[in-house]
């Protein structure tokens, strides 16, 4: 694959300077590369800490910032950063309110999430971790290890965000964030491979009149490979699966979000949004709030990941309240 | 033949680990494409170019201490599900060394069996569910059989290595029930795991420096 | 080449239709086709109207909202609408205080621009024409017409919509808007082709191993074709040859963008934009702002176009204004 | 064969057009890759398109209106750069024809002669420059002379055809002044302009439709 890269052993270091030098009004570079807003939350708040691999730019590190993220730890590419990074950042994000620890269920990220929370506690830190694993392609809500977290962190960054700059405790910027959590689900479909960026050589290999439903957000397959389907039809076998999922019925609202992850144009993004509102419409669900945008890529792989969660009035209010991030700003008009 | 493990029997045990993996990363990298994300060469280049940084850091003829750097050093690398595994395992090592300058066969087994058991605090993964634990646990086994059995050190690295790689080859045909390639179901089957293949190159490295 | 589309024939109405169900908050469908902001600009203010072919999303659309365009003209794929629609937005958008035309430098968009122009005079409407013209691949600044509108016009919909907020008056706006594009450049890059997405077919070619300077943002190429070269080495050329163009020197401020042209990913461009920020660095030129985004599209085509812009307190100031669009937000903070 | 272009002919002519130009769309999307953005085809075929609902809406029988409804039923096509030229063509012929139920060769040159003139307000490209001028003008030229010389519509338009073949073909070696081919510089040879391809596919339709 083509990129415009320099030494493949530089990427993220690279990749980060380049960033803070980009948004230098919004966030900035802290510590051992750890991202933090240009002006931290005021004292008495509760603090939003991420971390995982780098490669899905502009996630995770994109959405620091007012409203959403505090620090966010970028790794190596796909590859979760280790304990000790993550401990510094749960240790400068605290003001003093504790820490909400937002980890993606991937097998590195959770083991060292674990790692991070058993040290945490000797230490004595004031920190709550909370796990997305909203992809249905892995199996039913009842057996959520096998659920990856893909894009769903990103809309619950905004939640728990919102919920903490409202100057809302941790115990409850917790059970907000988790009712999200419990309420959303996400299903990736791929149309053309992704390329590993150190190594060049690409990770899957789709052939040219297929696509993939059920993929994962580094490449790793899923399972339903089929013929390619257009987009009308991808969209409805898409949406079905989620409205089963969160179990929405007439009457429900959704937040219904699509993730390019790469190569994927706006242009195709919107067409299958024109059919995920239909689809909802003709159940009587209402879509109350919508975005296409790359919030969560998987380096040049054209595909998307669509995203729906069920919303009440007080997680609509925090989709709605301001943030002020390099990645998602909210005016909150 | 070395027949305890000291400082400096540790440390070119590591640095045989670190030119192995680095010299066969390309390799880890595709089969970690199978059924994962590709990275797992890149990961453990990464982690094993901490080795050397490690020892250097650490205080000349402390075995213990040598192990905990190490462990830590791994801990400290974007390690996706490797740094983790890994370190944890040094680090279990490294307690079960606390006190002593050097390892006889028994010991050595022993420090396994104690790195396993904190890996296994981490992770459920059993043999037969196609990650490193594949190769892992066969080889602990087996160092521990050839302490048992009144082997030596370098012989006990042999057998472990013997066993580490029959495992990994084993992992083949397994349908994988941990890490990134848990979600291809059947389609994970067909390659070999990348981490336990990776495994089974440090037991061999480990091997080939004590032999 | 593989995309979720349906009848290629319906690409445009069926994207527009997605894009305005996914952003009801921001902006509706009017009329034939013209996307406006769901919520009016206040009476007696400047509007900003643009007009371009589809293909390029987000642009032009989704920059229509508050602080930034009124309406726009979305046209066919990679075509410029005709004069009718044109005249018709034209008229919807006076609010009495005036319509400020925003018009990329490319053969078709001309034409119709010119034939509104005539028709508006014969009408006795109220509106002012302005032309992007940035692309430094086209030839010196003293020949404009050889120039392409290339992203520019992005950054210019901001200046100029902020100053219309404000209240100034039709002879401000268009002041302020010529005095940025008289100081703005643009450079295109391209690793990859696009394809046509109602033809399916890819516009250019491009070998393995080659890169090309100055490309078009619909597959024209440029004439810039040379071995695939570093992030590094790629960044020095471009930035060079805008720094030249706008004639930068030690002490000036400047607003830079990196505009991914489709599959080329954040990560790449954060690694480019490092480079720029340090040959800037190196000159005594400040980078007061950047960002790095999809802003303006060419389908999938792996690249990016290099903004540099010249900028003084006013104009940062417009940049720094609120803007409430569905693809860029600034909270005015 | 017909000898003046009363409406009748002129929506056969038309029809003529369409079917000719939608049945090689492709081929003109084709051309328009080769320099510019490959949608010559797509907005042909649309401005087509159009014709027909022109054709339904202008009122029966009256030609200048029917050439006036397809002049801007053409500029109200989302037409890229064919859309303008294309709409200011036939808006000019219907300026020409106004007050007259047919044209004669003499006439229907003179018609083309003021669309020409409408086309050369909106662009400054001559003949030579690779535009779709290299067929509209000397096909405008071969009227004049063909109805200067006596010759009958049908013949007229022959001729006007093989001109507007002959420049489209010679763009071929020629380098682009105007549109997206422009920038292109030298690499803009070696390909027909494809908006002088699709003007001589209009005329050899007509040419066809009158004979
Ligand atoms: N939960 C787990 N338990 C044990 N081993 C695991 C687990 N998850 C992953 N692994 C091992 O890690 C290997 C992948 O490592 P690597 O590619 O470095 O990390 P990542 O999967 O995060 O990209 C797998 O091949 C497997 O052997
Ligand atoms: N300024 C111009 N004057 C005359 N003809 C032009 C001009 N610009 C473009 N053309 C013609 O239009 C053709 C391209 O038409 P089309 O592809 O439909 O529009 P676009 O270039 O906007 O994509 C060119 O091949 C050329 O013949
Ligand atoms: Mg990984
Ligand atoms: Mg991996
Ligand atoms: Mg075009
Ligand atoms: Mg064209």
């Amino acid at each position: 694959m083509k990129k415009f890269i320099n030494d493949p052993d530089n990427l993220v270091s690279e990749l980060l300077e380049g960033y803070a030098a980009a948004y230098a009004k919004k966030i900035k570079l802290e510590g051992n590369n750890l991202v933090v807003r240009a002006t931290p939350k005021a004292a008495g708040k509760v603090a939003i800490v991420t971390h995982g691999g780098s490669g899905h730019e502009p996630a995770l590190s994109g959405f620091v910032g007012e409203g959403m993220i505090d620090i966010s730890v970028p790794g190596e590419i796909f590859a979760a950063p280790g304990p000790p990074r993550v401990l510094d950042a749960i240790k400068r994000a605290d003001l003093g309110a504790g820490v909400l620890f937002v980890v993606l269920n991937h097998s590195g990220d959770v083991m060292t999430a674990n790692i991070v929370m058993e040290m945490a506690a000797k230490q004595g830190l004031n920190v709550k971790q909370i796990l997305t694993h909203e992809d249905v392609a892995g199996g039913p809500k009842s057996e959520p290890e096998n659920r990856r977290g893909l894009v769903g962190c990103v809309p619950l960054y905004k939640i728990a965000g919102a919920a903490a700059e409202e100057g809302r405790s941790l115990d409850e910027v917790l059970a907000v964030a988790e009712k999200f959590n419990d309420n959303m689900a996400t299903l990736a479909v791929a149309l053309t491979p992704a390329s590993h960026p150190s190594t060049g050589e690409f990770i899957f290999e789709l052939p040219e009149d297929e696509m993939e439903i059920g993929m994962g957000q580094h490449g790793e397959a899923g399972t339903g490979r089929m013929k390619l389907k257009s987009a009308d039809e991808t969209a409805e076998i898409m949406i079905n699966m989620l409205l089963a999922d969160i179990e929405a019925k007439a009457g429900d609202k959704l937040l219904v979000l699509l993730n390019g992850t790469g190569a994927t144009t706006l242009m195709e993004m919107f067409i299958v949004f024109r059919k995920v509102a239909q689809v909802c419409a003709e159940k009587g669900i209402e879509v109350v709030r919508g975005g296409c945008d790359e919030y969560l890529t998987v380096q040049e792989m054209a595909g998307f990941q669509m995203f729906a969660a069920k919303m009440d009035d007080e997680l609509i209010a925090l989709w709605d309240a301001p943030a002020d991030t390099p990645y998602l700003t909210v005016s909150g008009k | 033949m070395i027949q305890s493990i000291d400082y400096a029997a540790m440390v070119a045990l590591l640095r045989a680990a670190e030119t192995k993996v680095i010299d066969k990363h390309e390799w880890l990298g595709q089969l970690d494409a199978y059924a994962g994300d590709g990275d797992h060469g890149t990961t453990m280049k990464r982690a094993m170019g901490c080795i050397e940084t490690a020892i250097g850091a650490s205080a000349e003829g402390d075995l213990p201490a040598l192990l905990t750097d190490v462990g830590w050093a791994l801990l400290g690398v974007d390690g996706g599900s490797t740094g983790p595994l890994l370190g944890t395992l040094f680090n279990g090592l490294a307690e079960s060394a606390a006190g002593q300058s050097a390892l006889d066969a028994a010991a050595f087994a022993a420090a396994f069996e104690a790195g396993l058991a904190a890996v296994q605090r981490q992770t459920k993964a059993q043999p037969g569910d196609k990650t490193m634990m594949d190769a892992l646990v066969p080889a602990v086994q087996a160092l521990r059989s050839a302490a048992d059995g009144g082997l030596g050190v370098a012989e006990a690295l042999d057998n472990a290595a013997a066993a580490a790689e029959a495992g990994a080859v084993a992992t083949t045909d397994m349908q994988a029930k941990f890490g990134r390639a848990r979600n291809l179901g059947e389609r994970s089957k067909g390659s070999p795991d990348a981490g336990a293949t990776s495994m089974s190159l440090l037991f061999r490295a480990f091997a080939e420096a004590a032999a």
